[in-house]
C-alpha cells in the first residue's frame, strides 16, 4: 500500500498527464478514423481549455459545468471548422489544419481579454484526477461503442475508401463531419482537464507540441482501434519519464529510439486489429484444413 | 518605394530559401510518400556542418556549402534506410512514416543541441560574402542575390530531371509503387537512395546558406523551414516543383510585407489566414496536381 | 413474372456525354434498361462502359444530356443519395475495405438496411441490438448465397482474387437494391464458376431485382441476359436481343476483330 | 506532506528542474552549472554548519509546462529532497508554482521573471524583475545620446521582454522621445533582414531591441550588415560570452544593462565566483550563471538558519524571513515578499577585443 | 529453363502453396490451372520474385531467382504480367513501356513498335496516365510491359482478365508467336480450354498442391478438369 502511495506521489502527475494527452490522442483518433489527419484537436483544446479557464475565473461555475462547457465549445468549433475543412482533400486538409493552429496561437497572443494574452491566465481551481480518470473511461467508453456500432462501421469504411462507401449509401462528408464534432468534444474537455491540471495557461500551452504528441499517441498506440489512442497516450507520456529515470543524459535521443523502434517492428501500432484478425484468420484456415484433411 | 522594393527583395530571398527547402521536402513527399518531419533537421545538419567545416578546416565558401548540401544528401539517405525501408516492406504507409520520422525529428534535434552546445552559431562574417551590392536602385545583399539565384537553377534542373529524363520517371515509378516499378525492371532501392539524397541535399542547401544569411546555426534552423516548406509545397500543388518554387517565393513576400504594412505581431497569422482562405478558395493548390486514379 | 421485353424503363440514359481532357468516354448515348431484365453492357475495352456505371452510380457527373432512375434525375446527385435509391455495385478493380472481414463488408454494405439511426446504435438500445444480430444474419445469408459462408470471419484482403469478386457481389447485394450494375463479376473466373454466377443473377431477377452486366464473356452474356446495349467508343453500336446484336456485322468487327474468326472464337469460349 | 520527517540527516537534496534542451537550453545549461558550482562550494567549506552538507537532483523539463510539473512532482514524493528550483519561462514556472503550494515544498524561481510569481512562504524568486535597470539604461542613454526618435524591437510573444520593453519607452516618452516605430518578433524568428529594413525605414536616432537572445544576436547583425550606423541598445541576453564570439563586431558597442557580468563585477565574492567558475567550466560565468548560483546560496541560508532537523515547511518559513541573502555576487541582495531586489546595476558593452566594459558612448 | 522445387509460400500463417514441384522446358509452354483459391497466383508471384518463398528454391537457367530482389528477377530475364496489373499509375503509357529501359535491358527501339502494333489502343492512349486507363486497357499495357523487357522467361497471371474477345484472341496469337520463335512461357489462366489448345504442358492445383499434370490431351481427359472448366 505505501509502496503504491509513493508511487502515486512520484508519479500521479505522469499519469494524469497521460490521461489528459489521452483525450487529445482520442480526439485526433476521431478524425483519423474517418481518414482524416488534422491537428486542428489543438485548436479545440485551446477553445475548451480558455473557456474552462474564463468561466471558472469569472462566472465562478463549477468544475463540472465548466467542462461541459468546454466539450459544447469545443464541438461548436469543431462544426464550424469540420464546414470549412471538408471540401479539401486530405494533404490540403493537414496543412490547412497546421495553419489554422498557428493562427490560434496568434489569436491567443492578441486577444488578452479571452487568453490572458503574452501574460497567460491563471486558473483558481484544480481538478482531481479521479474525476480525469473517471471522465476519461466515459469517452473511451464512447468510443468502444462508437466502434461497435454502425457508425464505427462506417467510420472504417469512409476510410478505407470514401468512394466505394458512398455508392453504398455512406455519406463520406456527414460522418467525417461528425467525426470532427466527436474530435472537438474530446479535444475540448482535454483542453479544460490540461487547464485544471496546469492552473496556468499561456498562448504555449496550445500549440504544436500538443498536435505532435497527439499525433504520435494515436499512432503509435494504434490508429484502428480505439483502444490504441489511450494505450499510445501513456506510452508516449511515459517514455520520457522512463529515459530520465535510465539515461538521463541523452533522454531526448533515446526517447526517440524508443519510439522509432516501436514504429519500425510495429508499424501500425502496438493495438493493431488487423495483426490480430490475420492471426485468427490463419488459425481458423487451419482448422478448416484439419477438418477436409479428416 | 525604394522601402518597398528592398523589402520586395527582401521576401524573395527569404521565400526562395522555403522554396528550396520545399522542393527537398516535396519531392521525398510526392515520390516517395513520405510526409517527413524530420527534414527540417537536415537542413540545421547541414548549416551545422558546414559551420564546422569553416570553423575547424577553414574550408573557403563553396566548400563550406557543397559540405553541408552532401551533409543534408547524406542524412537523408542514413534516416531512409534505417527508418523508412523496414516501413516499406512492411506498408506502414503515411501515418507510420510520419511517426518515424518525428522520432528522427526529436533524435537529430537533440543531436544537433549536443553538436552546437545549444548555442546559435554564426558564420564568421569573413567567411562568406557578406557585402552589398547595388542592384538598380536598391542594395542588395550577396547572400541574397546567391539565393535568389540557388533557387531558380534548383528548381529549373529539378524540374527538367523529374519531368524529362528517365530517372524522373523511375523515380515517380517508385514512389507510386515500388513493385510496379520494379516489375518494370526498375531498382527501387537505388531510385530511393537517389531521390533521398537529392531531397536532403536541396534541403540541404536551403539550411546552410539560411545558417550563413541569418547568422543562426543551430538545431532550431529546420523548424521556421519545415512549417513554411511544408505551406510551399502544398500550396504549390504538392508533385510540381514549378509550383513549390512560385509559392515559395510568395509566402516570403507576403510575409515580409504583412510585417511591414499590417502587424509584425499578426504577421504569422495573417499570412496563414491567407493561406486558408486561398484553400478553401482553390482546393487543390496552385498548379492543381493532377489525380490519376479513377473513380 | 413479368416479360422483361414490355416492362416499364428503370434506367434511362439520354443524350449523355462525359469526356476526360481530350477522351469522350461517353458520347451523346442514350439507352435504358427495363425493370426486371437481366440486361448486358458489352463493348471492346476502353468503350466507356465502367464509365457509364460511375455516372449512374454519381462518382462522374455527365458534361451533359440527363441520366433517370425511376423517374429521378441523377445527374447532380451524390453518390450516397443514389445509392439510397436503390442503386448498387461492384467494381471492375475488386474495391474491398482494406482491414475489413468478409462478414463486416457485406454487414457495411447493409448500411442502408440498418433501420436504426445511428444514435440509437451508438446508445445500443434493444431495438439496435435486434436489427444488428438481424443485419448480421441477412449479411451471413448473402454470404452462403455466393458461396464465401466458410470465410466470413477472414480479412477479405488475403481471399484470393476469385474469392474476393463473391465478397463484393455479396456487399452489393447488402443494401437491397433495385438496381444492381456489376462490373465483370466473373473475370478471374472459371467456366463452372461463372456460370455460378450467371445462375445467381437469375435469381436474384426472379426476386425482382434489374441487373446491369457488364461482361466480356460472351458465353454469359447470350445466356442469362434478356437484352442488352453494345457500345463502342461511347456511342451506341446495337442494341436489343443479345444474339442479334452480336450477329450484328459493325459489333463482330469491333468486338471481335478485324480477323473475324467468329466461329473459332465462338469454339474456343 | 508529513513525508519531511524521514529526511536522511546531514545531506540534505535540492530538486532543480532543468533546461538543458530545448529552445531555452543555451541559458538552461548557465543557470544549471551556476547552481552546482554553488552546491561544491557550500560543501567543501561546510557553509552551512552542522555537518550539513547539499545535493543536487535534477531532472530535464525541456521548457515544458507538463514535464516540469511532472518533475516537480516527483520530486516532492522523494523524501530527500527538502527544496525544489525551476524554470526559465513564466508559464512554467506559474504551472508548477500551485503543486509546489499544494505539497507544501520550498520552490525557488531562478529565471522566470513575470511579477508576481512568490507566494510565501513557499514560493520565492531569485530573478531580477523588469524595471530599475532597464530605467536605468534609458537615462543614461537619454542623457548621453540625446535621440529623438526611437525605434524599437520586441518580442511579441515573450511577456518578460513586453515588460522590459514598456518601463524603457516609458522613460524615453516622459523625456520627449519620440517612438519611430514598433517591430514585434518572435521567439523563434531566425531572419531578420526584413524587419532591419523596416526598423531602418523609420529614420530613427536610436534602435533599441528588446528581444530573446537569438533574435537579438540575428537584429543587430541584420542591422549592421544591411549598414546602418546609429546607436543600437539592447539587454543582458547580448553579455553571454558565446554571444560575441558569434556575433562579433556588430556588437561592439552596443550598451546592454547587467545585474551581473564576469568582466565588470568586482565584488570579492563575485572575483571568487568567476574564478572558480572558469576553473570548472572553462569559461566565464553569465548572468544566468551567476542566477543558479544564488538560488543555492538562498537556500543554504535558509538551512543555516534553522536548528536541528529542518523540514520543507520550516525551510520555506526560514526562507520567507530571509530580509538579504548573505553570499551574492551582486555586492547586496535585499529579498522583499520573497522576491529578489536587485539595488545595484551596470551598463556593460562588448569591446573590440570582446571584452565586456563599461559602455562609454564615444 | 525454370525449375521450382519443393517451393513452398505463405501469408505469415496462412499457407498457400506447398512443397510444389514445376519446371518449364526452354521453349516450352506450360499452364498451370486450378480453381480461385488454389494458390496459382501465390505460385507465380513467388517465381516471379513479388512474394518471399518460405522454402525450395526457383532457378532460372543455372541461376538460383528466389532470393533476388525484384528488379534482378527482370534482369535475370524473367518477365511477369502480375494479376491486377499493377501498372505504375502516374506515369503516361509510354514512360511505363519506357520503364523497362531504365534496367538498361534494351535498348531496341523497335520492341515499343511492337507493343503498339500488338495493342493499337495503347498506341492511342500513349500520353494518357496509366492509372485513368480502364480496366483492360491496363491490363493491355501490363502485357507490354512484360514484353518490353525481351524476357527469356515469360509468365503470365490470367493475361485474358477483362480484356474484350478480339483482345483475348490477340494476346493469345501474340503468345503463341513468341512460343513459335520459342520464348518459354508459363501461363495461368481460367480459360482451360484455350489455355489447353495451346500449351505443351499443364498442371493443374488445388489447395496449394499440384494434384495433376501432363501433356494438354492427358489434362483434357482428367476428371479435375472436366469438373471444373468442361461444364
Ligand atoms: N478519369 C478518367 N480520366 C481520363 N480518362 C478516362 C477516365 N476514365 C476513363 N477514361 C478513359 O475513357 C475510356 C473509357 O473507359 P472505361 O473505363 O469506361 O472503359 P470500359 O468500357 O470499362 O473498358 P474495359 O472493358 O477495358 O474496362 C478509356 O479510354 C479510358 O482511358
Ligand atoms: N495477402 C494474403 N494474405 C493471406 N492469405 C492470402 C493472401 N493472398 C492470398 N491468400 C490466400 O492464399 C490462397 C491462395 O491464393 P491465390 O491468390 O494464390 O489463389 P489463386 O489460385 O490465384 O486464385 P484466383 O483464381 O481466385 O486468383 C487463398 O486461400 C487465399 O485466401
Ligand atoms: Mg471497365
Ligand atoms: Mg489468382
Amino acid at each position: 500500500m505505501d509502496a503504491l502511495l509513493d508511487f502515486w506521489a512520484a508519479y500521479g502527475s505522469t499519469v494524469v498527464f497521460a490521461m489528459i494527452n489521452a483525450f487529445f490522442a482520442l480526439s485526433t483518433y476521431a478524425v483519423l478514423s474517418t481518414g482524416v489527419l488534422s491537428f486542428t484537436t489543438v485548436v479545440f483544446a485551446a477553445v475548451g481549455g480558455f473557456l474552462a479557464a474564463q468561466t471558472v475565473g469569472h462566472l465562478q461555475i463549477s468544475i463540472h459545468l465548466s467542462f461541459l462547457l468546454a466539450a459544447i465549445g469545443g464541438g461548436l468549433a469543431a462544426a464550424v471548422v469540420a464546414v470549412a475543412f471538408l471540401k479539401l482533400d486530405s494533404h490540403w486538409m493537414a496543412l490547412a489544419s497546421l495553419a489554422l493552429v498557428l493562427i490560434t496561437r496568434v489569436v491567443s497572443l492578441n486577444a488578452p481579454i479571452l487568453t490572458g494574452g503574452v501574460n497567460g491566465l491563471v486558473v483558481p481551481l484544480r481538478v482531481d484526477p479521479i474525476e480525469v480518470a473517471i471522465l476519461l473511461a466515459v469517452v473511451t467508453f464512447a468510443f468502444y461503442r462508437l466502434h461497435n456500432s454502425w457508425y464505427g462501421l462506417a467510420s472504417r469504411a469512409v476510410r478505407e475508401d470514401p468512394a466505394v462507401a458512398s455508392t453504398m449509401g455512406i455519406p463520406p462528408r456527414r460522418i467525417q463531419f461528425v467525426a470532427f464534432v466527436i474530435s472537438g468534444v474530446v479535444g475540448g474537455i482535454g483542453g479544460a482537464a490540461l487547464a485544471f491540471t496546469l492552473q496556468f495557461l499561456s498562448p504555449e500551452t496550445y500549440f504544436i507540441g500538443i498536435a505532435f504528441t497527439m499525433i504520435a499517441s494515436a499512432v503509435l498506440g494504434g490508429s484502428f482501434h480505439w483502444f490504441g489512442p489511450v494505450v499510445g497516450a501513456f506510452v508516449f507520456t511515459a517514455l520520457p519519464v522512463m529515459m530520465q529515470a535510465f539515461v538521463p543524459q541523452i533522454e531526448d535521443v533515446a526517447k526517440g529510439v524508443a519510439l522509432l523502434l516501436i514504429m519500425i517492428f510495429m508499424p501500425r501500432g502496438l493495438i493493431d486489429p488487423r495483426a490480430v484478425r490475420l492471426r485468427r484468420a490463419a488459425r481458423l484456415r487451419h482448422k478448416q484444413e484439419r477438418a477436409v484433411n479428416a | 518605394m525604394h522601402l518597398f522594393l528592398e523589402q520586395f527583395v527582401n521576401g524573395w530571398a527569404l521565400g526562395s530559401l522555403y522554396a528550396l527547402f520545399g522542393i527537398g521536402f516535396g519531392l521525398v513527399f510526392s515520390t516517395l510518400g513520405i510526409l517527413n518531419a524530420a527534414h527540417g533537421t537536415y537542413a540545421s545538419w547541414a548549416a551545422i556542418v558546414g559551420y564546422y567545416a569553416v570553423v575547424w578546416l577553414n574550408v573557403p565558401f563553396p566548400v563550406a556549402i557543397a559540405v553541408g548540401v552532401l551533409a543534408g544528401g547524406v542524412l537523408a539517405i542514413v534516416v531512409d534506410q534505417i527508418g523508412f525501408q523496414p516501413l516499406r516492406a512492411k506498408k506502414a504507409g503515411l501515418l507510420g512514416a510520419l511517426i518515424t520520422s518525428i522520432a528522427f525529428w526529436i533524435i537529430l534535434d537533440s543531436l544537433a543541441g549536443f553538436a552546437t552546445q545549444q548555442q546559435s552559431l554564426a558564420f564568421p562574417a569573413s567567411t562568406y560574402p557578406n557585402r552589398m551590392v547595388a542592384v538598380g536602385p536598391v542594395m542588395v545583399p550577396q547572400m541574397q542575390i546567391i539565393t535568389i539565384l540557388a533557387l531558380i537553377i534548383c528548381a529549373v534542373g529539378i524540374y527538367l530531371l523529374i519531368q524529362k529524363t528517365r530517372i524522373g520517371a523511375a523515380m515517380r515509378a517508385v514512389g507510386w509503387n515500388e513493385v510496379a516499378a520494379g516489375l518494370g525492371g526498375v531498382n527501387a532501392r537505388v531510385v530511393i537512395l537517389l531521390t533521398a539524397f537529392l531531397a536532403g541535399a536541396t534541403s540541404g542547401l536551403a539550411g546552410v546558406l539560411g545558417g550563413i544569411a541569418t547568422s543562426n546555426v543551430s538545431f532550431t534552423l529546420g523548424e521556421g523551414l519545415l512549417l513554411k516548406g511544408f505551406a510551399a509545397v502544398v500550396v504549390g500543388g504538392f508533385d510540381d516543383v514549378r509550383g513549390t518554387a512560385i509559392a515559395g517565393i510568395c509566402l516570403g513576400i507576403i510575409e515580409v510585407f504583412v510585417g511591414q504594412y499590417v502587424s509584425t505581431a499578426m504577421r504569422d497569422g495573417v499570412t496563414y489566414a491567407l493561406l486558408l482562405l486561398f484553400l478553401i478558395l482553390r482546393p487543390r493548390g496552385l498548379f492543381g496536381s493532377t489525380s490519376f486514379l479513377r473513380a | 413474372m413479368p416479360d422483361p421485353a414490355a416492362s416499364r424503363i428503370l434506367l434511362e440514359f439520354d443524350d449523355v456525354v462525359k469526356s476526360f481532357g481530350g477522351v469522350v468516354a461517353v458520347d451523346h448515348l442514350s439507352a435504358h434498361v427495363r425493370q426486371g431484365s437481366v440486361h448486358g453492357l458489352i463493348g471492346p475495352n476502353g468503350a466507356g462502359k465502367t464509365t457509364m456505371i460511375n455516372l449512374i452510380t454519381g462518382l462522374f457527373h455527365p458534361d451533359s444530356g440527363t441520366i433517370s432512375f425511376d423517374g429521378k434525375h441523377l445527374e447532380a446527385m451524390a453518390p450516397h443519395q443514389i445509392a439510397a435509391l436503390g442503386i448498387s455495385r461492384t467494381y471492375q478493380n475488386v474495391r474491398l475495405f482494406s482491414g475489413m472481414t468478409a462478414l463486416e463488408q457485406v454487414m457495411t454494405g447493409c448500411y442502408l438496411q440498418r433501420g436504426v439511426s445511428l444514435w440509437a446504435s451508438f446508445l445500443g438500445t434493444g431495438n439496435a441490438r435486434r436489427q444488428w444480430a438481424k443485419t448480421r444474419d441477412h449479411a451471413m445469408s448473402l454470404l452462403k448465397r455466393v458461396g464465401m459462408a466458410d470465410r466470413a470471419d477472414e480479412l477479405a484482403e488475403t481471399l484470393s482474387y476469385g474469392e474476393q469478386r463473391r465478397v463484393e457481389i455479396a456487399r452489393a447485394l447488402g443494401s437491397d437494391p433495385k438496381l444492381l450494375l456489376l462490373d465483370e463479376p466473373t473475370a478471374g473466373m472459371n467456366t463452372q464458376e461463372a456460370s455460378s454466377v450467371g445462375r445467381l443473377v437469375h435469381e436474384l431477377r426472379d426476386s425482382g431485382l434489374t441487373i446491369l452486366l457488364v461482361e466480356h464473356n460472351m458465353g454469359l452474356v447470350t445466356e442469362f441476359c434478356s437484352s442488352c446495349t453494345v457500345i463502342n467508343f461511347g456511342r451506341l453500336l446495337a442494341e436489343g436481343d443479345p444474339r442479334t446484336c452480336i450477329a450484328n456485322p459493325q459489333v463482330q468487327e469491333a468486338y471481335f476483330g478485324r480477323q473475324n474468326d467468329a466461329e473459332r472464337i465462338q469454339a474456343l469460349r | 506532506p508529513s513525508r519531511a520527517e524521514g529526511l536522511a540527516p546531514g545531506e540534505y537534496q535540492i530538486g532543480f528542474v532543468t533546461e538543458n534542451t530545448g529552445p531555452l537550453a543555451a541559458a538552461g545549461v548557465s543557470y544549471y552549472h551556476g547552481a552546482q558550482l554553488a552546491i561544491d562550494e557550500i560543501n567543501q567549506s561546510a557553509w552551512i554548519g552542522k555537518g550539513d552538507t547539499l545535493k543536487m537532483v535534477e531532472k530535464e523539463s525541456g521548457s515544458d509546462a507538463a514535464r516540469a510539473v511532472q518533475a516537480v512532482s516527483q520530486f516532492i514524493a522523494d523524501r530527500n529532497v527538502i527544496a525544489t528550483s525551476c524554470c526559465i519561462l513564466s508559464p512554467v514556472a506559474g504551472a508548477v508554482r500551485p503543486v509546489a503550494v499544494n505539497a507544501k515544498i520550498p520552490l525557488v524561481i531562478y529565471g522566470a521573471t513575470r511579477p508576481g510569481l512568490p507566494q510565501l512562504p513557499y514560493v520565492t524568486s531569485v530573478v531580477g524583475l523588469p524595471g530599475p535597470q532597464e530605467v536605468k539604461m534609458t537615462k543614461t542613454i537619454i542623457e548621453k545620446l540625446h535621440p529623438k526618435t526611437v525605434a524599437y524591437f520586441v518580442n511579441a510573444d515573450n511577456e518578460a521582454f513586453q515588460g522590459r520593453f514598456k518601463a524603457a519607452q516609458k522613460v524615453m516618452e516622459d523625456a520627449g522621445v519620440k517612438t519611430a516605430g514598433v517591430i514585434s518578433i518572435l521567439g523563434s524568428d531566425t531572419d531578420f533582414t526584413a524587419p532591419a529594413t523596416q526598423a531602418m525605414g523609420t529614420n530613427p536616432d536610436l534602435i533599441m531591441v528588446w528581444t530573446t537572445q537569438t533574435p537579438a544576436g540575428g537584429i543587430i547583425a541584420a542591422l549592421r550588415n544591411r549598414g546602418y550606423k546609429g546607436p543600437i541598445s539592447a539587454n543582458d541576453v547580448i553579455a553571454p560570452p558565446p554571444m560575441f564570439k558569434k556575433i562579433g563586431e556588430p556588437l561592439v558597442g552596443v550598451p546592454f544593462p547587467v545585474l551581473f557580468s564576469a568582466e565588470l563585477s568586482d565584488t570579492p565574492e563575485a572575483k571568487a565566483f568567476i574564478e572558480a567558475y572558469q576553473k570548472r567550466f572553462s569559461a566565464l560565468p553569465d548572468a544566468y550563471a551567476a542566477q543558479g548560483y544564488t538560488m543555492v546560496y538562498y537556500v543554504a541560508q535558509g538551512l543555516k538558519s534553522l536548528d536541528g532537523k529542518p523540514t520543507r515547511e520550516s525551510l520555506a518559513e526560514a526562507m520567507a524571513k530571509i530580509t538579504e541573502i548573505d553570499h551574492n555576487v551582486y555586492g547586496g541582495l535585499p529579498m522583499k515578499d520573497g522576491q529578489a531586489e536587485f539595488a545595484k546595476s551596470l551598463i556593460g558593452a562588448w569591446s573590440k577585443e570582446g571584452k565586456v566594459v563599461r559602455w562609454d558612448p564615444k | 529453363m525454370l525449375n521450382v522445387s519443393k517451393l513452398s509460400a505463405s501469408y505469415g500463417a496462412i499457407q498457400a502453396v506447398r512443397a510444389i514441384d514445376l519446371s518449364v522446358k526452354v521453349g516450352q509452354f506450360a499452364v498451370l490451372l486450378g480453381a480461385n483459391g488454389a494458390g496459382k497466383s501465390t505460385t507465380l508471384r513467388s517465381i516471379a520474385g513479388l512474394h518471399r518463398p518460405v522454402a525450395g528454391s526457383v532457378r532460372l537457367g543455372e541461376r538460383e531467382i528466389s532470393s533476388l530482389p525484384l528488379h534482378k528477377v527482370v534482369g535475370a530475364g524473367l518477365a511477369f504480367v502480375p494479376e491486377g496489373r499493377m501498372v505504375v499509375a502516374p506515369l503516361t503509357v509510354e514512360e511505363n513501356l519506357e520503364l523497362s529501359r531504365f534496367s538498361g535491358r534494351n535498348r531496341d527501339n523497335g520492341l515499343i513498335d511492337h507493343v503498339y502494333e500488338l495493342f493499337p489502343r495503347l498506341k492511342e492512349r500513349r500520353g494518357q496516365r496509366a492509372g485513368l486507363l480502364s480496366g483492360g486497357e491496363q491490363q493491355m499495357l501490363a502485357i507490354g510491359r512484360a514484353l518490353m523487357a525481351k524476357p527469356q522467361m515469360l509468365v503470365l497471371d490470367e493475361p485474358s482478365m477483362g480484356l474484350a474477345p478480339s483482345i483475348v484472341d490477340l494476346v493469345f496469337q501474340a503468345i503463341v508467336r513468341l512460343h513459335k520463335e520459342g520464348q518459354s512461357i508459363l501461363l495461368v489462366e481460367q480459360n482451360a480450354a484455350i489455355a489447353l489448345s495451346v500449351c505443351d504442358y499443364g498442371y493443374v492445383m488445388r489447395r496449394g498442391q499440384i494434384v495433376v499434370e501432363g501433356t494438354p490431351e492427358k489434362l483434357k481427359e482428367s476428371p479435375e478438369v472436366l469438373e471444373a472448366y468442361m461444364s
